[in-house]
């Protein structure tokens, strides 16, 4: 049963959900569209298809402090830090959710899941948002995705002319929905809803792909494919799938923090030993690595490509270097 | 313009793939497209097949002396395809002794300036199949029909800041220079941002910054930033945090600028690449403004014989303090 | 002056942090001394060779840690112990304290002076004309890290 | 016998001219250059002298200062740069100070001379020689 | 985790008094890195620095902190007591709680946290300093004097009689200087040649002592030890190896020009020895002058030479030499007084300068020894002398006191006695400053023997009358004006820095005050050095001054000199840039900022993608590096270092001195 919110009403509904806790939503900030918090003035758009910036860190933020040290003399105490206020993920679009599962296994299908992602995922509420209009970068179809459904969610929303449809999926679905239900229509039409959504597939067959692509780390594919990289972290920074992050502590020999922050195993010192050696020491190595991991290294552990199409590297990419290109020279579909 | 670039191609080909097969360079560097019309990317042309997909175009914006400094390791004599901004880059690799002049054969090309797609599809409102250009004109080609457009209307920021479209080095200039532009409003949005009061300024950076994701992609496409080690990974001392603090931030992108004072050769390339639009060449064109108004007009990247305003000095210098 | 100088906002007095050459400004600070001139202790003297030895990362790091004010001061141009430093630092200072206005600090923040070793009195001067146009201002907290003073790490 | 005090005079002198007599060491180049020396009973560089050591009743008798033409060639000469034709206008002044009752006022005048001098030289007049 | 040890001084009260020292070194206790921390009240004294060996022995402390006066006064005294118990020197630091915190904060609680929070900096700075070892070079023993007066040739006796080799530039074609326009020198009144002639002829003789007149240095690079200098030895158009000095051409060239030596108050020849005793006794030409070089025709003097030595072609020559240490000897000037308009000089020939005036006495002087006016051959009867003039003066002239004019002035007056019995001296003086052995008497005996009248007071004015000079000045004592008609007027010009000091500082890289008198390193300490190590000074160049001072000046001189080039090998600055050439991208920024020449391109081979590749990377010559730190600055990698002040140690001491306790 889907419920209608009316677009004059949305307002209403972002402050309701922000008193919670925070709201991340598609808002237009500068010339780009990011996923941040709701607050009063910003510029939510939900037509926007994909955000620069996957909303990867609502779970996975760009930086998180997790413990809290000060020495006094030889006294060493420790304090950690977590974070119990719900949240609510709003608008997230299918590739990115499938991007989020795909998350979740790394941090959660182990022993011990990790703790601050396990806290954030239960704690946040995820309203997907089906797709309408595809992005010429968009290609999630390549990969099975349906942009109009996304099943991971809590929430299914659905643009119409006259605003939002809302279908709770879950418990905690359902829970947000009762929280709004004061400002939902209660009869709402369901026609203009599912659009057929068609996403490039830049002839790609992934099928195609040889099925140990590790026969291929040597492969010459790999000294052209690397010279344009710039060696710069875009791919990785705005790409849904990747979850490299780094730990550094901040602070002197009297007190101080420590927090993880996002890696790209993109940058030279990625990977980097103590003793100086670098097992990836140049651009070559790097970008093998990434598509690797995306094509060979995941999938052997998870069954699936890592990669869900929404596009953004072929969008971001200042040389235009991107798992398109990778899948294609890989075997994957023609070249050219 | 644009046709005569379709048809410039023709010329661009002939020249290269005889020095090529001469064995004149071992390597050119060109463009190729994308997976789109509007995009096109860097193409490393070791042979003649190599050279088919060698494109010039209204979308060759990316400046390909950078790969200089690598491919020289491993090539003996590199053609490059330089636009105006281009050379300046090589200049400026030049002058900080990176490359070296003789192991490279500069083929100038003449820009007319690079076309925006995201301006593209702005103006043209519906969906936009693709493009055609004639005398300065570019014609949107969209679900509803054609679109008729200034093409100077279009071209990507960093172009319509352009003061010298011409290369100023080349081995072999390919076409008749389109002579220097006048850009009279280049410190224009610097100049505003000057006037606004200290706290309001800094809340725009603040703001601006706060998007930086630390990609670094504005270093790594920058001529000027030219270190083996960037300050930004050194671990002793650790010159800079990882994390996203303002404080960071502003640590990361005014110490950038900094490093550029006489250097930064004013291509926009950083600006360009940022996927997030933070405005850097503002902090660029600032320190270029403030330069030229103490020490005397210099453009970097024009003359490396030129000394950078910072390796020298007049005893009478001013000052941009007190010096009772 | 110590009563003045505490500063509600933040509980803590301004703190100026100066770079004095060794061969002009520090002396003239020392003159200072010899001569018991006073001025405010929320000013703290590092030493280094030369203005030319200034990295304006070094100037980035004090605000970043909770400076509210900072100098650079040394010889006046053509009194350098190494003939040229200062003249160097006019140029790279000047172009970087432009910048630091740019990106949104009082101009006040950051000031560079010319204190020769005869000139206790003037590095007095300086000291107590800056701190007050910083107490004017109030504390800085562009640039701070509040990590830095956070209670873990503050005794 | 003179006891040296700093006297209300100096004071008032220094206020009034800005010039301040300790910075005289008694070259006398002041006296030797002034063209007026032959009328008056102190020498210039004695005026100062006298100043520093605050001999004021001394001053008050004295005609120097009303002698003094303001031709300003002691203040062109001087080596320690003190301007006295401006000290000694000063100490014109603190004298005036110490008189009873008005110098001169438009009593002193007649009709006349009231009609004929500059309307500005006689409020400047009043205003400076009268309480 | 290194194991410091902080010592905190009381500077009997000068720290204590204002700083709560326990509180201090409570707090120096709870620093990382600090494992024992102590106060005393004399730090610097022996028993002080003993303390300091001993906790560094029972603690095996490798970190030193010592919160005591400034850097600037103790620091090599504790870095030697540092040395002497086995650490390097340069692992101790200094905090600067006296002259920058005890005097000049008034109370306790404003001094006391600064205190402790100066000595967290240095405890910060101090983890990060790394053992250093000053770089060792040879001394050149040979020693260079620029100017030929009385110091400069003092300095060179001294220093060759001690063994080693000298040159001596002299700008004039022969030595002697200032001393050498004298007639007598007071208060002895002994004849300035007797007592410098046979001085000048020592330093023509002396094996030792390479004399190089009619020549000055053009460049000086390098540094103590080994200066590189460029001298230019001008054209003297005059063999000097065939020249016999006969002096027969200068006897018949026909053409005149106003004598320097003189002060243009007579003429010399074309060619011409500047005075008789001139050394070398070798004629120059005065290329401006001569007929030849001017209309190309003469030569008369080539015609008369019996020793064939004029040579028209002789060439500028320019000599390359190395020096261990150098001497700056250039003398001064005197004032040119015709700024003042009230004493007229320049414009009646018989108001004199006191040097001008004391030519007249000398034999070979423009009136041959007799002391007449200008204007009519007539003895003067009435000499009225003029003390200060610009000297004393902030208004017009100097602001210093030129310290020889009252004696000599008393001299000339004496003088003047002995060569017109029946001519009368009076002397319009400030103040009559005679401090000195034997001045005072001899003023005395001016105003008491020979019936000069001291007048204290000035003179107002001076013009011509009938055949005489109306001096009109006031004597201040008796505050009469007083008029003397005078037959002449000498006027005491202040003695004035050379006009071109400041080049000669320039070339040298010493340093000037305000008057352009070269500064020494220490008003009282190093009165001979300059800061410039191996530079020294002496004579007028550095102050005014008389014979005797500037005699003792040169000896002091020399002294540092011998002792510096008795050295093998001298201990270079420890403190140098240092090149990390694995991140040196060869950009040679630090090379076009680098004040010495330290900097330059070296070229390196590197593995890199399994080859190996050349680069061309910075290097740092430690021997010439002073240490500025002006390419670390400029260096935006961070790969140029500074030992001492490396950026890790600068950046502890701000993280260090930005947390507030």
């Amino acid at each position: 049963m889907k419920k209608l919110l009316l677009k004059e009403k949305w307002p209403e509904l972002w402050t309701l959900l922000a008193h919670e806790g925070p709201l991340y939503l598609p808002v237009e900030d500068g010339s780009v569209v990011l996923y941040q918090p709701w607050q009063e003035g910003v510029k939510v758009n939900l037509e926007a298809v994909n955000s620069t910036v996957s909303p990867k860190d609502i779970f996975l933020p760009r930086e998180e402090t997790y413990l809290h040290y000060s020495c006094r003399g030889e006294m060493l105490d420790l304090e950690d830090v977590e974070s119990d206020e719900p949240v609510t993920a709003f608008a997230l679009h299918p590739c990115d959710l499938k991007a989020i599962e795909m998350i979740d296994r790394v941090f959660l299908n182990q022993d011990p899941p990790d703790a601050l992602y396990k806290k954030r995922r239960e704690n946040t509420t995820v309203v997907a948002l089906a797709c309408r209009r595809p992005d010429p970068y968009c290609f999630c179809g390549v990969f099975g995705i349906d942009p109009t459904d996304a099943p991971g969610a809590d929430v299914m929303a659905y643009l119409t002319e006259k605003g939002l449809l809302l279908e709770g999926r879950t418990a905690k679905g359902k829970i947000l929905l009762d929280k709004a239900a004061p400002l939902l229509e209660v009869e709402a039409d369901e026609t203009n809803i599912t659009v057929d959504v068609k996403t490039q597939d830049f002839g790609l067959q992934v099928g195609g792909l040889p099925e140990d692509l590790q026969e291929r780390f040597n492969d010459p594919v790999w000294d052209d494919l690397f010279r344009s990289c710039l060696g710069c972290g875009i791919c990785t920074y705005v790409c849904p799938t990747c979850y490299c992050f780094d730990v550094e502590d901040y602070g002197h020999e009297e007190g101080g923090e420590r927090f993880r922050c996002w890696d790209s195993c993109m940058f030279g010192h990625f990977t980097q030993m103590a003793g100086g050696h670098n097992p990836r020491p140049s651009r070559k190595e790097r970008v093998r690595q990434r598509f690797m991991h995306k094509l060979c290294y995941y999938p052997e552990t998870y069954g699936e490509i890592a990669c869900v199409g929404c596009g953004r590297c072929l969008r971001s990419c200042p040389v235009n270097l991107d798992i398109v290109q990778a899948i294609k020279v890989l075997g994957g579909g023609k070249v050219g | 313009m644009a046709e005569q670039i379709s048809e410039q191609i023709i010329k661009v080909k002939k020249v290269v793939s005889q020095d090529l097969l001469s064995g004149r360079i071992d390597l050119l560097l060109g463009w190729e497209k994308g997976h789109f019309w509007w995009q096109s990317r860097p193409l490393f042309a070791r042979s003649e097949e190599d050279l088919e997909r060698l494109v010039w175009d209204s979308f060759c914006v990316i400046n390909l002396s950078r790969y200089l400094p690598d491919e020289l390791k491993e090539n003996k004599k590199i053609g490059v395809l330089v636009k105006g901004c281009d050379a300046r880059a090589f200049n400026r690799l030049l002058q900080d002794r990176i490359v070296e002049r003789e192991r490279v054969i500069l083929y100038g090309l003449p820009c007319p300036g690079m076309l925006d797609y995201a301006l593209l599809i702005e103006e043209a409102g519906a969906a936009l199949k693709g493009i055609a250009e004639r005398n300065g004109k570019v014609i949107l080609q969209t679900d509803e029909g054609e679109k008729e457009l200034l093409r100077d209307d279009l071209l990507l920021a960093k172009c319509r800041h352009c003061l010298h479209p011409d290369p100023v080095v080349y081995d072999q200039l390919l076409f008749p220079p389109l002579g220097d532009r006048e850009e009279l409003e280049h410190f224009k949005s610097v100049e505003e941002l000057e006037e606004l009061p200290a706290d309001e300024r800094y809340a725009y950076w603040e703001k601006e910054l706060s998007r930086c994701l630390r990609c670094y992609a504005c270093r790594q496409v920058c001529p000027y930033c030219s270190c083996l080690e960037c300050f930004v990974e050194q671990k002793s001392p650790r010159w800079q945090g990882r994390a996203y603090q303002p404080s960071e931030n502003f640590m990361f992108h005014l110490v950038r600028a900094y490093h550029g004072t006489g250097r930064c050769i004013d291509c926009g390339e950083c600006e360009r690449v940022c996927p997030v639009g933070i405005p850097l060449m503002e902090l660029n064109r600032k320190l270029i403004k403030d330069i030229n108004e103490l020490y005397g007009h210099y453009e970097a990247g024009l003359d490396p014989e030129q000394e950078p305003p910072l390796l020298t000095y007049r005893p009478a210098d001013p000052a941009a303090f007190s010096e009772k | 002056m110590s009563a003045v100088l505490n500063d509600p906002a933040v509980g803590r007095k301004p703190l100026i942090v100066a770079f004095c050459c060794n061969w002009c400004s520090y002396a003239g600070a020392d003159l200072a001394g010899t001569s018991r001139m006073h001025y405010p202790s929320n000013v703290k003297v590092i030493r280094v060779p030369c203005s030319g030895r200034i990295n304006p990362m070094f100037v980035l790091r004090a605000f970043q840690r909770g400076a509210d004010g900072v100098l650079v001061a040394g010889c006046h141009p053509g009194d350098c112990h190494y003939s040229t430093g200062n003249y160097h630092s006019r140029r790279r200072l000047s172009a970087f304290k432009r910048l630091l206005e740019f990106a949104g600090f009082e101009p006040e923040r950051f000031e560079v002076r010319w204190i020769s070793a005869s000139e206790g009195d003037k590095f007095a001067e300086e000291m107590e004309a800056m701190t007050a146009k910083i107490m004017a201002l109030g504390p800085n907290r562009k640039m701070r890290d509040a990590r830095w003073q956070s209670k873990s790490l503050s005794k | 016998m003179v006891s040296i005090i700093k006297s209300r005079m100096l004071e008032e002198m220094k206020l009034q001219s800005g010039q301040d007599p300790a910075c005289c060491y008694q070259c006398a180049k002041c006296s030797a250059a002034c063209p007026v020396t032959a009328a008056m009973d102190l020498l210039p560089h004695q005026v100062i002298r006298y100043l520093q050591l605050g001999l004021e009743v001394e001053l008050l008798e004295s005609r120097t200062p009303w002698i003094c033409a303001s031709c300003f060639t002691c203040a062109a000469r001087c080596p320690r740069d003190l301007d006295l034709a401006r000290m000694m206008e000063g100490v014109r002044l603190a004298i005036l100070r110490r008189r009873e009752g008005n110098m001169f006022g438009p009593a002193n005048l007649s009709p006349e001379q009231l009609a004929k001098l500059p309307q500005q030289a006689l409020v400047s007049g009043f205003r400076k020689y009268n309480k | 985790m290194p194991r410091t040890g902080v010592f905190i001084c009381h500077c009997g009260t000068n720290i204590a008094a204002t700083v709560d020292i326990d509180k201090v070194v409570e707090a120096a206790r709870s620093f990382p890195g600090v494992v024992h921390a102590e106060d005393y009240r004399y730090l610097c004294s022996e028993v002080g620095q003993d303390l300091i060996k001993k906790a560094i022995k029972e603690h095996n402390l490798d970190r030193v902190v010592v919160g005591t006066c400034s850097p600037r006064m103790h620091e090599n005294t504790f870095r030697k007591a540092a040395a002497e118990a086995g650490l390097n020197p340069f692992l101790l630091e200094v905090a600067n709680i006296r002259e920058q915190c005890s005097w000049v904060h008034r109370d306790i609680a404003e001094a006391t946290p600064k205190a402790v929070a100066l000595v967290r900096a240095a405890t910060a700075k101090a983890a990060q300093n790394d053992p250093l070892e000053a770089p060792s070079m040879e001394v050149e023993k040979r020693a260079l004097v620029i100017g030929g007066g009385i110091a400069g040739i003092q300095a060179a006796l001294d220093i060759a009689e001690a063994g080693f080799t000298v040159d001596i530039v002299e700008r004039e074609p022969s030595i002697g200087g200032r001393m050498a326009q004298l007639e007598k020198t007071f208060p002895t009144l002994d004849c300035s040649a007797c007592i410098l002639t046979p001085k000048m002829v020592e330093v023509a003789q002396h094996p030792n002592i390479n004399l190089l007149t009619y020549s000055e240095v053009e460049q000086v690079n390098g540094f103590v030890g080994q200066f590189d200098v460029t001298i230019r030895k001008k054209a003297r158009s005059v063999d000097a190896t065939r020249c016999t000095g006969c002096g027969i051409c200068h006897e018949k060239c026909p053409k005149k020009a106003p004598a320097e030596f003189e002060m243009g108050r007579s003429t010399r020849k074309a060619i011409y020895v500047p005075f008789p005793q001139a050394v070398p006794n070798v004629p120059v030409i005065d290329r401006q002058a001569c007929l030849y070089f001017q209309k190309g025709r003469c030569q008369i003097c080539a015609k008369e030479c019996p020793a064939e030595a004029i040579d028209f072609e002789q060439q500028d020559e320019l000599l390359e030499r190395r020096y261990g240490a150098i001497i700056v000897s250039t003398g001064f000037d005197q004032m040119d007084p015709s700024g003042y308009g009230e004493y007229g000089y320049g414009q009646h020939p018989d108001i004199l300068t006191g040097l001008e005036f004391e030519r007249l006495f000398n034999a070979s002087g423009p009136t041959g020894g007799k002391v007449v006016r200008f204007s009519d051959g007539k003895p003067p009867k009435k000499v009225v002398f003029i003390q200060c003039v610009g000297s004393r003066d902030k208004a017009r002239g100097m602001n210093y006191c030129s310290k020889i004019c009252c004696m000599y002035t008393a001299k000339q007056a004496i003088l003047l006695k002995e060569k017109v019995p029946d001519a009368r001296s009076y002397i319009f003086y400030i103040d009559v400053r005679a401090a000195g052995k034997g001045y005072e008497e001899f003023q005395r005996r001016a105003a008491e023997e020979y019936d000069v009248a001291y007048l204290r007071g000035q003179v107002g004015k001076i013009f011509p009358e009938n055949d005489y000079l109306v001096v009109k000045g006031v004597d201040s004592l008796s505050g009469k004006t007083i008029e003397i008609k005078a037959d002449m007027v000498v006027l005491a010009a202040a003695s004035i820095a050379r006009a071109d000091a400041p080049v000669v500082g320039r070339i040298l890289g010493i340093n000037s005050d305000s008057y352009h008198f070269f500064n020494e390193a220490h008003p009282k300490l190093r009165p001979v050095e300059t800061h410039t190590a191996g530079v020294f000074i002496a004579g007028a160049c550095q102050a005014p001054k008389d014979i005797p001072d500037t005699v003792a000046q040169a000896g002091a001189a020399a002294a540092k000199t011998v002792s510096l080039l008795s050295k093998e090998v001298l201990q270079g600055e420890a403190c140098t840039a240092v090149v990390n050439q694995a991140e040196c991208s060869g950009c040679l920024y630090c090379e076009a900022v680098c004040p010495y020449g330290a900097v330059s391109a070296v070229e390196i081979e590197e593995r890199s993608a399994g080859g190996t590749i050349k680069r061309t990377v910075a290097e740092v010559n430690a021997a010439l590096c002073q240490g500025c730190g002006s390419c670390t600055a400029i260096c935006r990698s961070g790969s140029i270092n500074l030992k001492g002040f490396s950026n890790e140690q600068i950046l502890a001491e701000v993280d260090a001195i930005c947390l507030q306790c």
